[in-house]
């Protein structure tokens, strides 16, 4: 196990966070369902996690992992007002579609 | 040392109110708690030491320092005005009073870890303390579907710019190993420049953070937001959550990052430009205050980075003094609007129409605000104005200042749309009448920026 | 062993990532998110962390995307209300997206972590050790944090708590 | 201490009238006023014997980027303070049995004004000396704004923003000067010794230049002064071309000529010609203006050129000519804008066309308004004249042919206000004088002040000019490079 | 003599300050007594100096120091030697009987204070033009006595065309001062001083003809074109003749205009140090003289007649000084101030009668009617016209017999030019007192004879303008020449300088003179025959046609000046204020603050509330970072 770990190169994590966060990017900016997109942003605050992880895990020092507690925190606490959020506006204007959200503008 | 806790406590002590069913005389602990942390916060200026939780020494975490100690004061003082304003703000909202205040305390307590801080993880929670209890805040007026929106907005792109700002301090933790600032700022002295990774995790966190203030091209948050949300939370943003975001800026820059500065630099130098310009140019043609002072805020923030900029030179007494200066004028602006928006139900400029006839004083009020808020001395604003650009002519920035002398011109044409407003035009005959808390708010905020304009005296050059 | 695993669970992150951008029906975003967080989960297995998996899974999973689907449910959405975006719209997304891949690669290209390896495993990732750091050096930003959670607490109460208008 | 009295006394005086109330605001004012001319009249009487040494006043007052509290009085401090104390009860004066809304406000905004003023002719520190000079700014535009006539919203926002926009790039330059200062501070006594690279002497040049430009007005900058002296209340517009142009020329000399000696000598050249084109462009348009206040307007950019053009001219008759003109132009202006004023409120109109015939029914106003126009046409034994005299041949012997063209001031000024005086006073009664009865005691009073001082300066000039000459030569020697 | 010396300017000033501050407590009349006290006052002043000042003698009398600036001193000084003594005298003199003429003249009239205070001012200022020690002061005077002229031309301000007339000279002779002022800044610059003396000691150090100071020269005598209305500048002095005829006698004939001839022999040592200049002078003077004549056959106008005369005379001494003849000048000063004032009174005297009437072609058959009047003017019209002996004769001739020594061209034109002014003078004569009366019977029913106070100065003039010639009487009988010798001190440094032509033998001399004296008689007896005799009469206006109408219409000079530089100022005015300053440099100012609204009305569309292309724009805003970031 340790030996085969031993192989995999601390760059492959970086390619592959990156390119998770990356499809959260394009999740946020592809989509108009404001759930859909906030599940995009839990892509993105993941893929931070497992590139913080790999940091940590490959210079042994535990920091990374404790940061990640605190990053699942805000995560949790930024969900539960966003879908507070989201809940309060759906009962006012019966969707959750972003593109209705434009009263305010120029 | 614990102003920080006490701050906290503060908000706990809120909570607590409500359920004792103490909810009359809420503001009035919470001003006299904040007289007090403002008198222990003074405390520590004579005394700066390392905090201590449970024999634990945490300046790893957190760093007491002048800066911090100026800025917590400045921050204290907003939020003692800003508290002043709330009793008559949520007259109707009475069962929600101690939420919203403790909410406020604990954006307070936020902002003072942001002024603080010298722990990358002590930045992020800061930031989303403030944030989080801003997205609330913002839509707190859930049957306002304009509230609604300006929250969720401010939610979507705040919780998009958190995740920025969290991969930017992966990678600098990658890079460099740690997220505590001291050992950041060795190596970004040390190998900063030629660790690519480091690099692009800095770039991340000042994009990050330029969002945090409103800066172009990551500003378009903070018109709509400004809007939508109740009056006293565009106050709250627009003064205490700004300043307490550039301090922040201003303590990564100069704690973290000055090894790399000639990399972030000539970002900033173009953001700055574009911030100045864009800001100023917009706001020519809003028709909306709080709109219009969200744009005047962006240009403000194109201000501000010139201050960053010229960090090298130790800035902060400049920051410091121009952020005193703009929190005061705003806050004194929306001492007058508030009343004057709740009477009319308009927010918009002409909301205004006829104030100078009708009340004198209210107009001359809202006039010195604008004044100041334009730079026109003697007023606060001016002095901190010229404090910020002899700071950036000192660092070589003279072609980006002469535009920020330009842009500011811009700036007296749309604060003075709302001077005329009042003065050469003829409103309906609503009654205005402040209470006698929004009264002393606005004297004090324009007495102090007068006073300041004249008499600096020990503000200056304080951290 | 290791990279073979880390090649099947890295695409099953990314497919299920896809999965959640490109499906029109929010109830399969959601089910193909945590698809993806139990990769992820596996992945920080396979990195040490053990008793971070655990809360991974425990909190992201088990919490948040409870609470996601408890919303798509609770507001009955589907694919109909659903309208995605348009055309041009979503290729400028794509575009985007793409660019700032490109551009984040290669700036950080140069960087070289190859030599990086990974240390024998070690009690880093086991509970003892992370709750020892989190109630000592982390003590403070550890309090801190309840701040955090009581604000969003009773903002949500505050939110989505039905009123009388 | 002297100075210090002089300086603030109009402070407390305006905000004792805005406390006053509106009813006694007018008297209030003129007695303060008065005692503010008493005690100036005080210092200059001792000045003579103390000399400037007694008048300086200088603490620190900003620490971190150092600025200092410092005033003085030397020769031409105390002249434009004069002028300034003198002028200011005669304005007020003016103003009384005209019915001001809100006096108690108005009053105290023309105090507020009086103080800044002081306050730019006696700062001796670069910041302290922009703070009053963008204080002055503050109250005249309010007394446009409030006051003015119909058009003032559009017009007074431009002169604000277009002479802030000058001021600002002043500020700027101020803070390159306070770095290139190797002791960083903004005193004069410095600025006047440090060193600046030619090449930013020459850019600097135009960061204060403008700013000076745009408030004398030097042609093309002059644009916003017309309508502003039309819109303006008639007390606002004595203000502005009374005394605050002079806030441009005195800078001229006192803030340009001696810390950018280079620049000068690179761009006075392209300066000079600026004003005598003006000169000349402003005279030509004046002559056909139909209006008397834009005529007015036109002539004081025709005269302020002259002035400026003058001290470019870096001789000793050129700044001795400005600085007499400058007392000149600012007794006659007022006078003229008086007038305006006195034939506006009996007639409701100052269009010429339908004015005339006024010499008939006011003989009295019309032997004042007579001498006050001589005096600006620079009739010899009038003040105007030793000012013109003095500039020209200063221009002259800057150059012989732009003292010529300079010199067609001379003729295009009687031209256009013996035109205007015409048109006014004389032939037969303009349908809108249906009857004008002539001054009442104010006005007397004011115009008899004016008119005396007018002649009294074109007998004898000299004091005034000794007063200024030691401080000019400093200045003027340190213009050689 | 300090004392009397500054009392000469100083008691008309009190007279001024008196009438014009308390002249409305006054009793009514009272004003114009004490307005020709105050004159005579300075009259007694200027003999009783005169008494004790001799002839080469001057008094230096330093008021105070008026202007110093740098190393230049100019003081408020006055100087007074013989030149200034005959000027004085003439000032004072005829200027108090015009004071006195007035008293009647005036009489009734509105302004009749506001008269004497002008008058008084005026002499006043006369008093320091010619008094003045240095050039400075000499302006104050100068540009006075345009004011007083300014004023009194317009006295009757009720009509538009008096104002006007009055606003031409005065901006008219502004041009002249224009001149006169870079003269003076020419010289305070080379020389460093103003004072004339101290000037003229300067400048004989300078190499004769040099092109400074034929500058300075020249300028100078720019001012001298303006002030004594000389070609080109001359328009305004026929148009001055809306002033009271008081007015035009002492400022437009005695006085103020004479003022450039003053000027010139005040400094004639500079003159003579540039005899270009003096050429120029010379061609001037002789075109003014005969153009002026000319033009003046044509008139009908009484004053106008008188006025173009005055022109012409005025021309005629400057061809004297032209001719180096600076004594010749002084002299025709001197005679030509006593018969042109005259002939001004006596003028006035008519149109007093006439109630107004000024158009000669509705006068005539005034001879019986107002016999003092009559008879003055006739001796008058005979000296100005050069008839033997009288004042006219001694003086003209002098100029005359210095031309032929120098140049036959100038003579001819000169003598010509004095036949053709002994001609309109004569027509004008003749068509005013002889024949019967043109005008209606009403009008004829009211003339009368003017009162005391206005044909005693007719009388005393008329005795000056006889005698006067005793002053001068040439060489030829044996006398000396009083006026001469009385100058020489003035005029002896220029004499030494000039190379003077042959001197004319004596026969030749009295050959000239008796020319002259014939050509004369010979021409008023033309006139005679024309007028009287044949009873020819001016066409009405209508009717003149051909080179009579191109005469009549003044060669339409005023029409070419209107044309070519009034109007285009007018429209350069206009254009400029209308349309370049508003449209042009305004709307450059204007563009900026439109750029920058529409700059903000176009940035404003970017945030367009979505939140979808917010999130857009922030990506693409971050790769913009890094793409610059990566290429920098």
């Amino acid at each position: 196990m340790e030996q085969a770990a031993h192989l995999v190169p601390l760059n492959w994590y970086l390619f592959l966070s990156t390119f998770l966060f990356c499809i959260g990017v394009m999740g946020v900016l592809f989509r108009r369902n404001a759930i859909i997109i906030l599940m995009c942003i839990e892509l993105m605050l993941n893929s931070v996690n497992l590139l913080l992880v790999a940091f940590s895990a490959y210079s042994g020092n535990s920091d990374g992992q404790v940061f990640v507690f605190f990053i699942m925190v805000v995560a949790a606490a930024e969900v539960a007002v966003g879908l507070a959020l989201l809940i309060s506006i759906y009962r006012n204007i019966g969707s959750t579609d972003i593109d209705v959200l434009n009263k305010l503008k120029w | 040392m614990y102003t920080l806790i006490y701050t906290c406590c503060l908000g706990l002590l809120c909570l607590v109110a409500e359920i004792l069913n103490l909810r009359k005389l809420l503001i009035p602990i919470i001003l006299g708690g904040l007289a007090a942390i403002f008198f222990v916060n003074y405390m520590d200026w004579q005394n700066v030491a390392p905090m201590i939780i449970g024999g634990m020494d945490m300046s790893h975490m957190i760093q007491v320092d002048h800066f911090t100690v100026a800025f917590n004061g400045l921050l204290i003082a907003a939020a003692a005005l800003l508290f002043s304003l709330s009793a008559d703000f949520y007259k109707d909202e009475q069962h929600h009073l101690s939420d919203y205040l403790a909410i406020l305390l604990f954006i307070l307590s936020g902002a003072m870890v942001l002024t603080s801080f010298s722990n990358l993880i002590m930045l992020f929670l800061g930031i989303e303390i403030v944030s989080i209890s801003l997205y609330i805040m913002a839509g707190s007026r859930k049957f306002d579907i304009r509230s609604n929106e300006a929250g969720f907005k401010y939610f979507l792109m705040g919780s998009f710019a958190s995740a920025i700002l969290l991969f930017g301090i992966t990678l600098i933790y990658g890079s460099s190993g740690s997220f505590e600032l001291a050992k950041i700022s060795s190596f970004a002295a040390v190998s900063g420049m030629n660790s690519p990774m480091f690099l692009v995790g800095s770039l991340l966190m000042v994009a990050a953070l330029l969002f945090k203030v409103a800066a172009v091209p990551f500003h378009f948050w903070s018109p709509d937001v400004y809007e939508g949300s109740p009056s006293l939370v565009t106050t709250m943003m627009a003064t205490l959550v700004k300043v307490s975001f550039f301090a922040a800026f201003y303590r990564l820059m100069s704690g973290g990052l000055l090894g790399i500065d000639g990399y972030t630099n000539d970002i900033l130098v173009i953001v700055a430009a574009a911030t100045m310009i864009v800001g100023n140019l917009i706001a020519l043609s809003q028709e909306n205050f709080k709109r219009l002072l969200a744009y005047s805020g962006i240009s403000h923030a194109g201000y501000m980075l010139l201050a960053i900029l010229s960090l090298k030179t130790d800035s902060s007494s400049a920051l410091f003094f121009y952020g005193a200066a703009y929190v005061l004028a705003t806050i004194g602006a929306f001492a007058v609007a508030i009343p004057v928006f709740k009477a009319t139900g308009k927010e918009t400029v002409d909301a205004f129409d006829g104030l100078g006839r009708k009340k004198p004083f209210l107009a001359s009020m809202l006039t010195l605000s604008m004044l100041s808020l334009a730079g026109i001395p003697p007023l606060a604003g001016f002095l901190g104005k010229y404090y910020i650009f002899s700071e950036a002519i000192k660092n070589g920035y003279a072609v980006l200042t002469i535009l920020a002398v330009l842009a500011s011109i811009v700036g007296v044409y749309y604060y003075f749309k709302v001077i005329l407003a009042m003065y050469t035009k003829t409103g309906d005959e609503t009654e205005v009448k402040p209470s006698l808390l929004y009264t002393i708010v606005m004297l004090v905020c324009v007495g102090l920026s007068l006073l300041l304009g004249v008499w600096p005296g020990g503000l200056m050059g304080l951290p | 062993m290791s990279q073979l695993l880390f090649f099947i669970l890295s695409t099953m992150t990314i497919l299920s990532a896809l999965v959640v951008v490109f499906t029109h029906k929010p109830m399969y975003s959601v089910l193909s998110l945590i698809v993806c967080f139990f990769t992820i989960a596996g992945h920080y297995i396979l990195l040490n962390a053990q008793f971070l998996a655990i809360t991974h899974v425990i909190v992201y999973a088990g919490a948040i995307m409870v609470l996601f689907l408890f919303t798509v449910m609770l507001l009955n959405l589907n694919s109909d209300s659903d309208v995605p975006k348009s055309g041009k719209l979503r290729i400028a997304a794509t575009i985007a997206a793409g660019m700032l891949f490109v551009t984040l690669l290669a700036s950080i290209k140069a960087t070289t972590l190859g030599e990086f390896t990974l240390p024998p495993p070690s009690d880093k990732g086991m509970v003892e050790h992370v709750g020892q750091r989190l109630f000592t050096d982390y003590l403070l930003p550890f309090e801190i944090s309840s701040i955090l959670f009581l604000s969003a607490m009773i903002g949500a109460v505050l939110l989505a708590k039905r009123e009388k208008n | 201490m002297m100075t210090i009295l002089l300086l603030f006394f109009p402070l407390i005086a305006s905000l004792a009238v805005l406390l006053g109330g509106s009813k006694l605001a007018a008297k209030l004012a003129l007695g303060l006023a008065v005692v503010e001319l008493a005690i100036t009249g005080y210092v200059v009487s001792v000045f003579q014997a103390s000399g400037p040494e007694a008048f300086y006043v200088f603490h620190s007052w900003i620490e971190s980027p150092k600025v200092s509290f410092h005033l003085g009085l030397d020769g031409l401090s105390l002249i434009m303070v004069l002028l300034t104390n003198f002028l200011t009860p005669i304005i007020i004066l003016s103003a009384f049995n005209r019915n001001t809304p809100h006096a108690a406000g108005y009053f105290s905004l023309i105090l507020l004004m009086q103080f800044a003023l002081v306050g730019v002719f006696t700062a001796m520190d670069g910041l302290l000396y922009y703070i009053f000079w963008e204080l002055a700014l503050i109250p005249i535009y309010f007394i446009a704004l409030r006051w003015g006539g119909e058009n003032r919203v559009a017009i007074t926002l431009k002169f604000f923003i277009y002479t802030l926009a000058g001021s600002l790039l002043m500020l700027f330059g101020f803070i390159m000067l306070y770095w290139y200062n190797p002791d960083q501070s903004f005193d004069i006594r410095e600025l006047y010794r440090i060193y600046i690279t030619d090449g930013n002497q020459s850019w600097l040049f135009w960061m204060f230049f403008l700013a000076f430009a745009i408030k004398i007005p030097i042609v093309p900058f002059h644009t916003w002064q017309a309508d502003t002296y039309r819109e303006s209340p008639t007390q606002g517009t004595m203000l502005l071309s009374g005394i605050m142009l002079k806030m441009g020329t005195y800078s001229l000399i006192r803030w340009l000529l001696p810390i950018l000696p280079v620049g000068v000598a690179t761009w006075g050249p392209l300066a000079i010609t600026l004003c005598v084109v003006g000169i000349v462009y402003a005279s030509i348009i004046a002559i056909k203006q139909r209006n008397l206040k834009n005529l007015l307007a036109y002539s004081s950019l025709a005269h302020v050129g002259l002035i400026a053009a003058g001290i470019f001219a870096l001789n000793i008759q050129g700044l001795q000519g400005s600085v007499v003109q400058m007392v000149a132009h600012g007794v006659n202006v007022v006078g003229l804008f008086f007038c305006a004023d006195i034939i506006f409120n009996r007639t409701n109109t100052n269009e010429t066309n339908e004015l005339g015939g006024i010499r008939n029914l006011a003989p009295q106003f019309t032997t004042m308004f007579m001498i006050i126009v001589l005096g600006s046409v620079a009739l010899p034994l009038t003040n105007g004249f030793i000012g013109e005299f003095l500039l020209l041949y200063g221009v002259y012997e800057y150059n012989t042919w732009l003292s010529v063209f300079a010199g067609l001031t001379i003729i295009l000024g009687a031209v256009y206000m013996l035109r205007m005086f015409k048109k006014v006073m004389l032939g037969e009664t303009g349908i809108r004088v249906p009857e004008f009865p002539d001054l009442y005691w104010n006005e007397k009073l004011a115009l008899s002040m004016l008119v005396i001082v007018i002649i009294a300066m074109g007998i004898y000039p000299q004091p005034i000019m000794d007063m200024a000459e030691p401080v000019l030569q400093t200045i003027l020697n340190k213009t050689v490079i | 003599m300090t004392f009397l010396g500054l009392m000469i300017p100083l008691l008309p000033l009190m007279g001024f300050l008196v009438n014009g501050l308390l002249g409305k407590f006054l009793p009514k009349g009272s004003t114009g007594w004490i307005g020709s006290l105050s004159v005579l006052a300075s009259f007694v002043c200027v003999l009783l100096l005169f008494k004790d000042l001799g002839a080469a003698q001057a008094i230096s009398i330093d008021v105070f120091n008026w202007i110093s600036f740098g190393h230049i001193d100019i003081s408020f000084g006055l100087w007074i030697d013989s030149l200034t003594m005959i000027m004085l005298m003439v000032v004072t003199g005829v200027g108090f009987l015009i004071h006195l003429y007035s008293i009647g003249y005036m009489h009734g009239d509105h302004g009749f204070t506001r008269f004497f205070t002008y008058l008084n001012l005026f002499i006043f200022f006369m008093l320091l033009l010619v008094m003045g020690s240095n050039y400075l002061m000499m302006f104050i005077g100068w540009e006075g006595v345009g004011l007083c002229s300014y004023l009194l031309i317009g006295f009757w301000f009720k009509n538009e065309a008096y104002n006007d007339a009055a606003q031409k000279a005065f901006v008219m002779n502004r041009i002249g001062d224009l001149g006169f002022l870079m003269g003076m800044f020419f010289i305070l610059f080379h020389f460093g001083t103003l004072d004339i003396q101290a000037v003229e000691g300067l400048a004989t150090g300078l190499s004769a003809d040099s092109t400074l100071l034929i500058g300075i020269t020249l300028l100078l005598f720019v001012g001298a074109i303006g002030k004594s209305a000389q070609l080109p500048l001359y328009t305004w002095l026929p148009d001055a003749m809306a002033g009271p005829t008081p007015v035009s006698a002492l400022i437009h004939a005695a006085t103020m205009v004479t003022a450039g001839i003053y000027m010139v022999v005040r400094s004639n040592v500079l003159f003579a140090m540039a005899p270009t200049t003096l050429t120029v002078i010379l061609w001037i003077g002789v075109a003014t003289s005969v153009f002026a004549a000319v033009i003046g056959l044509k008139q009908n106008d009484i004053k106008k007649v008188l006025a173009y005369s005055t022109v012409s005379q005025l021309g005629l001494m400057f061809a004297a000084l032209g001719l180096g003849a600076f004594s010749s000048g002084i002299f025709h000063l001197v005679t030509h101030a006593f018969f042109k004032a005259l002939l001004f009174l006596g003028a006035g005297s008519v149109i007093h009668a006439l109630h107004g009437e000024q158009d000669i072609r509705n006068m005539g058959g005034l001879k019986k009617l107002i016999p003092v009047t009559y008879l003055t003017f006739i001796l008058a019209a005979l000296a100005i016209s050069g008839f033997p002996l009288l004042s006219g004769f001694f003086s003209k001739d002098e100029i005359l017999a210095h031309a032929f020594e120098q140049d036959k061209v100038v003579w001819t034109i000169l003598f010509i030019s004095s036949l053709l002014t002994a001609f309109y003078m004569f027509r004008l004569v003749f068509l005013t007192f002889f024949n019967n009366f043109r005008g209606t019977e009403e009008t004829k029913h009211h003339i009368h004879e003017s009162p005391w106070t206005m044909t005693l100065p007719l009388i005393i003039l008329c005795v000056l303008s006889v005698i006067g010639g005793l002053i001068g009487i040439p060489a030829v009988f044996h006398v000396s020449h009083l006026l001469d010798t009385y100058l020489s001190a003035v005029t002896e440094p220029s004499a030494s300088l000039l190379h003077h032509g042959e001197k004319l033998s004596h026969s030749l001399e009295i050959g000239l003179m008796t020319l002259a004296g014939l050509a004369a008689i010979g021409v008023i007896l033309y006139a005679r025959r024309k007028y009287i005799t044949l009873k020819a009469m001016p066409e009405a206006d209508s009717a003149i046609t051909g080179l009579p109408k191109l005469i009549y219409h003044k060669f339409y000079v005023d029409e070419i000046y209107e044309s070519w530089i009034v109007k285009p100022v007018f429209k350069m005015s206009e254009w400029f204020g209308t349309f370049f300053d508003k449209q042009v440099v305004d709307r450059l100012v204007n563009a900026t603050a439109d750029v920058m609204d529409s700059g903000g009305k176009s940035l404003r569309l970017f945030q367009t509330g979505n939140t979808g292309f917010y999130v857009f724009a922030m990506v693409i805003g971050m790769v913009v970072l890094f793409i610059i970031r990566l290429l920098i």
